[in-house]
């Protein structure tokens, strides 16, 4: 960590803010903390107030002596601590710095102290799954995900929603890791995707394995549609990459840093999509759809009741402009939405609640495999 | 260090291998010369400023109790040990062997004292481990007509291709011999080469011996049977604790003397075996098959008892079937068939610790596998299979103080020499752990002895000892299995002999009525007793 | 699904899956056949391919990051080799550390190249005609120079071990150190190579999985297959010929965890296979090898001690 | 020409730990060699580590909830190491305890008090650790199947065994999908002592544990026992001791003792079972060095473990101070024991120097 150099300033102190972050994993992957870890490198070229310093691949339930470290020898005044498992020591460690604040990533509970934040990817897989349900020759589409975990569950369904809505008769086929984080796993499971007749995948996992596997079967050949996770992936498979998700934590940073610094912070919840920019769509920030397949996706054409005959390009672009529009005109989890049992889990023309989507343990009927049941 | 230590005899191998090139001529050997040599072990001065002499063209036997120094000696020689002092000559040269790479280069050989074999590999890729003028690829092939080539003109028997594990200890020894002999050595070291021979083949080996001295090496030969020295050797050399005692040339010399140099006193040979009644019935074996590691039965249809006063003795060549049996009757091995009663108990498949609660005491064969712990001290050695019993143990407890005074008292009454009872017991010399085991065990269940060659590779006193504390058990009504290779010893001891041959008893005999050679014979398994 | 296919394919992928192993595998069969137990495998793998990936990222040369990963395997288990030969110190703690040692090298020096694929990489090579051999070619000629030289290896390994004399030396030392020495044998020189040697291939091994297989490096993507291939070293009876059936075995189980996914079996006993199978394959082949006296080389971990009691 | 002779040594003297100390802090200064790399004083590394773990009260509480499981694990190992039992799972024998008392905890918890609920965690947490320590002992002894791998192999197995009942069937309904378990109730968490995480019963337990240990090795007949099987299995067979019966008693403690470290860690820290890599921060593996580093001795490991416990607190600086990767704590850590395998030499051997 360089911690900037003060410009040396004579007259008043000025006010500086020192933030901590803390990461569960490493920073240098491909995935969850690099983009963290990439958002607080953006507030900390921005802000000349701001020092931070983060620690990273921090054993969940050693996050309290983390805190402590923190607060104590570095004087943090804000810590953002970014895993779910964290939220226990992060809740408490707010009990224990009242003057303090905390903000919890992807966990629920909130303290006077202690605010929630969450950049949300969901829609991105819809529009993925919209290409996927366009591109796809086989009809058999992949995801290879990491854990049966909620969060997982809902980009899997909101993906398998846009695939059905271009193309009725695709099957999503799920593999599970068990791993955030195992290129090899992911790249086995590619593979056997592949080999049942997948022919575009999405997935959940923190390295370019998956496609590192579509491009070498597109170079040999068998054209492999895939969608990047999370941070710009295109340039490892510029032939193999459609679109993707692309996460942007600086902004919510920003947002929160500012606040604290001009004295509006408050524990308030952040739950940022498309709108707030928190997320967007594309294999590399600003190219929402890699080129090459642009021609493929505009000939492509399927009736939608609103915009009529149009093609899956045009219709990606409007939904993603709907979107992000300050009042969401649309959202794919509006039902009506079948599980794989057939029984109506969202009622037509209702949209589903952020509790239902923050726990769905079910998947929509046309993905193929199974969530684990809790009993 | 050993790393140093291998980067010098790198260095070292480089010297001597030029030596050797320009000694190609052959440099005709006259004379080994040992000056001053002095090596001390932690605890132990193994040899003490010893000079020897030996000469191309003689056969020099060395003797000496166990723990003289005799395979100390002859391992500095051979470079596996390094002197802390004194110096080696040959031919009057000043040499400096450090490794067997060294001893070898100057035309020495050796045959330890225990065998230097590696079990899993064949006779053939033993021979050819180091050999030098065997091919790179293959060389197991060319050498296997060299041990044909070889066994051909010596009238020795081994088969190249068979695996060291399914030989005899016989067997395993001859291919030793063939080891050193085959590589040419001019100065042949053979540390008791005859402990586990038959009276066969132990001459069939002095006669190569002699033919070899006749063509002018020097052979070195360590034993601790008088008769053998009287046999074949020029002159004698006796060692006793590390000192050089005298050298004679051996017809000068006779074998009390001999004996009184190594020992420090007079002995007698003779052993007194008193004519007693035996009592009743202790040991009995009925109809017993037994299988060996190899899964085939090795024991086959054993019958036989043992009665109280009685030593019955069991001939053979040692892979006969002698150790299974042992262990079937100690429980150490699965029964196949058959039963063994002990004090009128069936005891086949029973725990060895029920079968010693009976007063079944045994003295293993493979003393170092068996019988003791090598890393414990000597009293925790002592307690190994008393261990769980009071007094030595309470209801939990271990009272080592109790054990520690025990263990004196073993150790006193045996004349096991060591340091104190807390030395770790593989410091010991063979002889001593010997007599470890033997106290240990006689001492605590003396009614059934098993005693499996209970002598080997004892000194003439240690061996003395062992054979009268038998007798004595003997007298004060123990039972005693005595399974011994030295057929001299059996006939001495035994009361009654049974001969195995493959499994079989091919003969249960008195050793009154019955002559060396017919037992040879029986042996051999080529004649049927009733 | 085309059966022939979903055949080729899990072949295939057991070929590529397998190879790191049969690389680690055959090394520490050397290693062990010499006397030496190296439990580091996973330490050097880790930092075989982390070394090797750093110098492709450096120098976009795939010679020299082979060459890298063999060179640092080597080196550090002369490490091992010292402890264990020189100090006669415990095998088995000694390669833990070794272990430890590698897994926080890789760690520290990987941090900068964690997650960033690689310019190049080893591609598969097509040998020609014989790729187009249904099934069996299109599996085993399609796959890249890292299978190629594996499979070479294990078999120049497998020749010098079993007909050379220096198989005979190398075996005679790990089993009976003493009558090696006492034929003139540098006990202590045989070892070293075949450690140093053993530890080569687990860099090699390394360098496969990042250059070859995964094309990218992050902390723990070694992910158990040092201590595979340790059971692999027994498993093969410590005959480098029956490394290749273990490896394949084990490429294979590990491939077909998520093909099996795909008919419905629990991902998470699935996940379980590659160890359970481990467990299963020793429980087979050690009952076995006891009873035909084909186990470990005798003196396998014991340190040999000139001139010691 | 200088010749090095190295000589095993008789005498057993304390002056000899001198080298053993000497190994130690060799070692920890070759770690922190690799600060130097960084432009890092390795010194100043160094002591920031250590006051980082000793210096302040928060670092000596944190140091000592650390050091609880390390005891437990490090003694259950010392008694398997002592019958040459190599015996490397105590992460996955943890994982097990901490699986069984999570059972207990969820299913008895909100309808009984503590005094049914903590020892009965504690005991099928031991339960739990032995019966993943019988695995391998039973296959060792009956199948011949080398420990080390199988005990490795455990590990493995039980990590993705705790995996699949945090995501599947154990998955708690509070916590919103997330891979935990419903939190135990109060009556099935251990108490802390106040304002620390240090959960003083299992603390207590550990603690005489490894003093029971000591008398256990070095006066109770088992420990004879353990001793000459894992010395000479054929004499101990010559001798009548039962192998099985004994590798399974030695297990069953081994794997016991690091259960009940499990049983901490759930009970006493999280309060619910989750992922692995979270309840365990591979303390079964740390208490091997621990286990060595106190030459077998559990009075000893007592502090050892105190003073690992301070490596891995303060190992923090090395991520906070220093920007290091979390990684680099296993470079300290085998750097630590290959130096002390080093050392161990230097006190066994005596190396001399001769002038030739
Ligand atoms: N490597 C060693 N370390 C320690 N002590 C040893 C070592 N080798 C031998 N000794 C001791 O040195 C002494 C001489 O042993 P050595 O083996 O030379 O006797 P030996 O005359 O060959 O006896 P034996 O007739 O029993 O073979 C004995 O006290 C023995 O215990
Ligand atoms: N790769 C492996 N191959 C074979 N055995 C292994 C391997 N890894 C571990 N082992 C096991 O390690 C154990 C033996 O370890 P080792 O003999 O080194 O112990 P030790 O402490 O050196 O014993 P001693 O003090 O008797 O020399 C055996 O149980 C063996 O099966
Ligand atoms: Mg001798
Ligand atoms: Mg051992």
């Amino acid at each position: 960590t360089t911690p900037t150099t003060p410009t040396p300033q004579t007259e008043v102190q000025e006010k500086r803010i020192k933030a901590g972050f803390i990461y569960v994993g490493p920073i240098g992957d491909y995935g969850y903390s690099n983009a963290h870890d990439v958002g607080r490198r953006y507030v900390e070229e921005k802000f000349p107030w701001l020092d931070t310093v983060y620690i990273e691949s921090v054993p969940e339930g050693d996050v309290e002596r983390y805190i402590d470290r923190l607060i104590n020898d570095e004087k943090c005044d804000i810590v953002f601590t970014t895993s779910f498992g964290f939220m226990d020591g992060t809740a408490k460690a707010a009990k224990k710095y009242p003057d303090k604040v905390f903000e919890h990533c992807s966990g629920y509970v909130r303290d006077t102290n202690l605010g929630t934040y969450f950049a949300e990817l969901y829609q991105m897989y819809y529009l993925n799954g919209l290409m996927a349900g366009a591109l796809t020759k086989s009809n058999k589409i992949g995801y290879v995900a990491a854990f049966p975990t909620p969060e997982v569950v809902r980009h899997i369904n909101a993906y398998a929603l846009g695939v059905k809505e271009t193309n009725p008769d695709a099957k999503v086929y799920v593999r599970w890791l068990y791993a955030w984080y195992d290129p090899a796993k992911a790249k086995e499971a590619a593979e056997s995707l592949i080999t049942e007749g997948v022919d575009a995948l999405a997935f959940t996992e923190d390295s370019t394995a998956v496609i590192d596997s579509g491009e070498e079967h597109t170079k040999q050949g068998k054209q492999i549609y895939v969608f990047s996770h999370y941070s710009p992936m295109q340039k490892f498979g510029p032939d193999t990459v459609v679109s993707g998700q692309l996460v942007d934590w600086g902004i919510m940073y920003e947002e929160i840093l500012r606040r604290l610094y001009t004295n509006t912070w408050d524990n308030r919840d952040y739950w940022w999509l498309a709108k707030e920019g928190a997320c967007d769509l594309g294999g590399e920030f600003g190219v929402p759809i890699n080129p090459k397949f642009e021609s493929e996706l505009k000939s492509k054409k399927v009736k939608d009741p609103i915009f009529g005959e149009i093609s899956v390009y045009d219709l990606v672009m409007k939904r993603l402009a709907q979107m992000k529009e300050p009042t969401v005109l649309f959202d794919p989890f509006t039902g009506p939405i079948k599980d794989q049992s057939g029984s109506v889990r969202i009622k037509a023309g209702e949209r589903a609640s952020h509790d239902l989507l923050w726990s769905v343990d079910w998947f929509v009927d046309n993905v193929v495999g199974e969530v684990p049941k809790s009993q | 260090m050993e790393g140093f230590e291998s980067l010098h005899s790198i260095l070292k191998g480089i010297e001597v291998r030029k030596e050797r090139k320009e000694s190609k001529g052959e440099l005709t050997f006259k004379s080994l010369d040992l000056r001053n040599i002095t090596k001390r072990f932690p605890g132990v001065l193994a040899n003490d400023n010893i000079s020897l002499n030996f000469k191309a063209g003689e056969i020099h036997a060395l003797l000496g109790e166990n723990g003289a120094g005799k395979t100390t000696l002859m391992n500095i020689l051979y470079g596996i040990y390094h002197p802390d002092s004194g110096e080696i000559y040959i031919n009057d040269q000043k040499v400096d062997i450090r490794s067997p790479r060294d001893a070898i280069a100057y035309g020495i050989g050796m045959v330890h004292q225990h065998f230097m074999l590696v079990q899993t590999h064949t006779v053939g890729e033993n021979i050819a481990l180091g050999f030098k003028d065997s091919p790179f690829v293959m060389p197991t092939r060319e050498i296997s007509k060299k041990i044909g080539d070889f066994c051909d003109t010596f009238g020795l028997k081994v088969d190249p291709n068979a695996k060291i594990w399914q030989l005899s200890a016989g067997e395993q020894q001859r291919a030793e011999i063939i080891k050193a002999l085959l590589r040419g050595a001019k100065v042949l070291i053979l540390d008791e080469p005859t402990s586990v021979l038959t009276p066969q083949e132990a001459e069939e080996l002095f006669q190569i011996f002699k033919r070899m001295a006749e063509s002018g090496n020097c052979i070195i030969f360590i034993t601790h049977k008088l008769e053998e020295v009287f046999k074949i050797s020029d002159r004698v050399t006796v060692l006793r604790q590390g000192k050089v005692i005298a050298t004679t040339e051996t017809g000068k010399t006779d074998k009390a003397t001999l004996a009184r140099m190594m020992v420090g006193r007079d002995i007698s040979f003779e052993v007194q075996k008193k004519d007693i009644p035996v009592g009743e019935k202790l040991l009995e074996v009925n109809n017993l098959f037994v299988r060996g590691d190899m899964g085939n039965t090795v024991v086959k249809n054993i019958s036989f008892s043992i009665h109280r006063n009685e030593i019955f003795g069991i001939a053979g060549v040692s892979g006969n079937g002698q150790r299974e049996l042992v262990e079937a009757i100690t429980g150490l091995r699965k029964v196949e068939k058959g039963t063994v009663k002990i004090l009128d108990k069936e005891t086949q498949n029973k725990n060895p610790r029920d079968i010693g609660e009976l007063g079944v005491s045994h003295i293993p064969e493979e003393r170092l596998r068996f019988g003791i712990v090598p890393n414990l001290p000597v009293y925790e050695n002592v307690i190994l299979r008393d261990y769980y019993r009071p007094p030595f143990s309470g209801f939990l407890t271990l009272n080592i103080n109790y054990i520690k005074e025990y263990s004196k008292e073993v150790v006193e009454r045996f004349s096991v020499m060591t340091p104190s009872v807390e030395t770790t017991v593989k410091l010991l010399s063979g002889g001593n752990i010997q007599r470890l085991i033997i106290g240990r065990e006689i001492l605590s269940r003396p009614d059934v002895i098993i005693a499996a060659h209970p002598t080997y590779g004892l000194d003439i006193a240690a061996t003395d000892f062992v054979k009268k504390l038998l007798l004595q058990k003997r007298e004060e009504g123990s039972a005693i299995l005595l399974v011994s290779e030295d057929l001299e010893e059996i006939l001495q001891l035994s009361d009654t002999v049974g001969v195995m041959f493959m499994g079989e008893f091919t003969g249960i005999v008195k050793p009154r009525e019955t002559s060396m050679e017919d037992m040879g014979l029986m042996m051999a398994g080529s004649k049927k007793w009733a | 699904m085309n059966f022939v296919s979903y055949i080729t394919s899990i072949l295939e992928r057991a070929l590529v899956a397998g190879t790191p192993l049969l690389l680690a595998t055959v090394g520490e069969i050397l290693t062990e056949r010499s006397g030496i137990m190296n439990l580091g495998l996973e330490g050097l793998m880790a930092i075989g391919a982390v070394t090797s990936l750093g110098v492709i990222l450096g120098t976009e040369n795939l010679f020299l990051g082979v060459l890298t990963a063999i060179a640092v395997g080597g080196l550090m288990s002369t490490i091992h080799a010292f402890i264990s030969i020189n100090l006669r110190g415990r095998q088995i703690l000694s390669g833990l550390a070794i272990s430890m040692l590698g897994l926080g090298l890789s760690g520290l020096l990987g941090r900068r190249y964690v997650g960033i694929p690689l310019p190049v990489y080893f591609e598969p090579i097509k040998i020609p005609y014989l790729s187009r051999i249904p099934i069996l070619g299109e599996a085993v000629f399609t796959q890249n120079a890292f299978f190629y030289i594996s499979v070479a290896l294990t078999i120049i390994i497998w020749y010098i071990l079993f007909r050379t004399k220096w198989g005979i030396t190398i075996r005679s030392v790990g089993e009976n150190p003493l009558a090696a020495d006492a034929l003139g044998v540098n006990v202590t020189k045989v070892r070293y190579i075949c450690t140093i040697i053993g530890g080569c291939l687990a860099g090699l091994a390394g360098a496969q999985l990042s250059l070859g297989y995964i094309h990218l490096w992050i902390e723990g993507m070694v992910g158990g297959r040092g201590w595979i291939a340790i059971a692999l070293t027994i498993f093969s009876t410590w005959n480098p010929l029956r490394a290749f059936l273990g490896s394949y075995l084990f490429g294979g189980v590990y491939a077909l965890q998520f093909q099996l996914q795909g008919i419905g079996i629990s991902p998470n006993i699935l996940l379980m296979l590659p160890y359970i199978s481990t467990l299963v394959a020793l429980l087979v082949t050690s009952g076995a090898t006891s009873r035909k006296r084909i186990g470990a080389p005798s003196s396998l971990g014991e340190p040999f001690i000139k001139g010691e009691k | 020409m200088m010749n090095f002779k190295v000589e095993k040594r008789v005498e057993t003297s304390r002056f000899l730990y001198i080298f053993y100390i000497g190994a130690l802090i060799l070692g920890m200064l070759a770690a922190s060699l690799f600060f130097s790399v960084r432009g890092i004083n390795p010194l100043f590394a160094l002591s920031k580590i250590f006051m980082g773990a000793f210096g302040s009260a928060l670092g000596i509480r944190e140091t000592i909830a650390k050091s609880i499981p390390l005891m437990l694990c490090a003694t259950g190992l010392i008694i398997a190491f002592r019958g040459k039992f190599w015996n490397i799972g105590a992460e996955g024998q943890l994982l097990i305890g901490a699986m069984f008392a999570t059972w207990i905890g969820l299913r008895f918890g909100a309808s009984h008090g503590p005094l049914f609920v903590i020892p009965l965690m504690f005991l099928s947490g031991f339960a739990g650790g032995a019966l993943w320590g019988i695995i391998p002992a039973v296959l060792k002894v009956k199948f011949g199947v080398n420990e080390v791998i199988a005990t490795i192999m455990l590990n493995y197995i039980a990590s993705n065994l705790i995996q699949y009942l945090v995501y599947g069937p154990w998955k708690g309904k509070t916590h919103y999908g997330f891979p935990y378990t419903d939190d135990f109730a109060p009556s099935a968490r251990l108490p802390l002592i106040p304002g620390t995480r240090i959960h003083y019963y299992t603390l207590i337990i550990a603690i005489l544990l490894a003093i029971a240990t000591y008398f256990f090795i070095n006066r109770v007949k088992y420990g004879y026992e353990i001793k000459v099987t894992g010395e000479n299995p054929e004499a101990a067979r010559y001798s009548g001791m039962n192998f099985l019966k004994i590798t399974i008693i030695t297990l069953i403690l081994s794997g016991g003792f690091a259960g009940i470290a499990g049983v901490g860690e759930v009970a006493g820290i999280h309060f619910h079972l989750t992922y692995p890599d979270q309840i365990s921060a591979g303390y079964g593996f740390t208490a091997i060095i621990i286990a060595w580093l106190s030459r077998l001795n559990p009075l000893l490991a007592i502090f050892v473990s105190f003073f690992f416990g301070g490596i891995l607190v303060g190992g923090d600086v090395i991520q906070t101070s220093f920007g290091l990767p979390a990684a680099t704590i296993n470079i300290f850590n085998s750097l630590i024991l290959i130096f002390v395998l080093m050392g161990t030499f230097f006190m066994e051997y005596r190396v001399s120097f001769a002038k030739e």
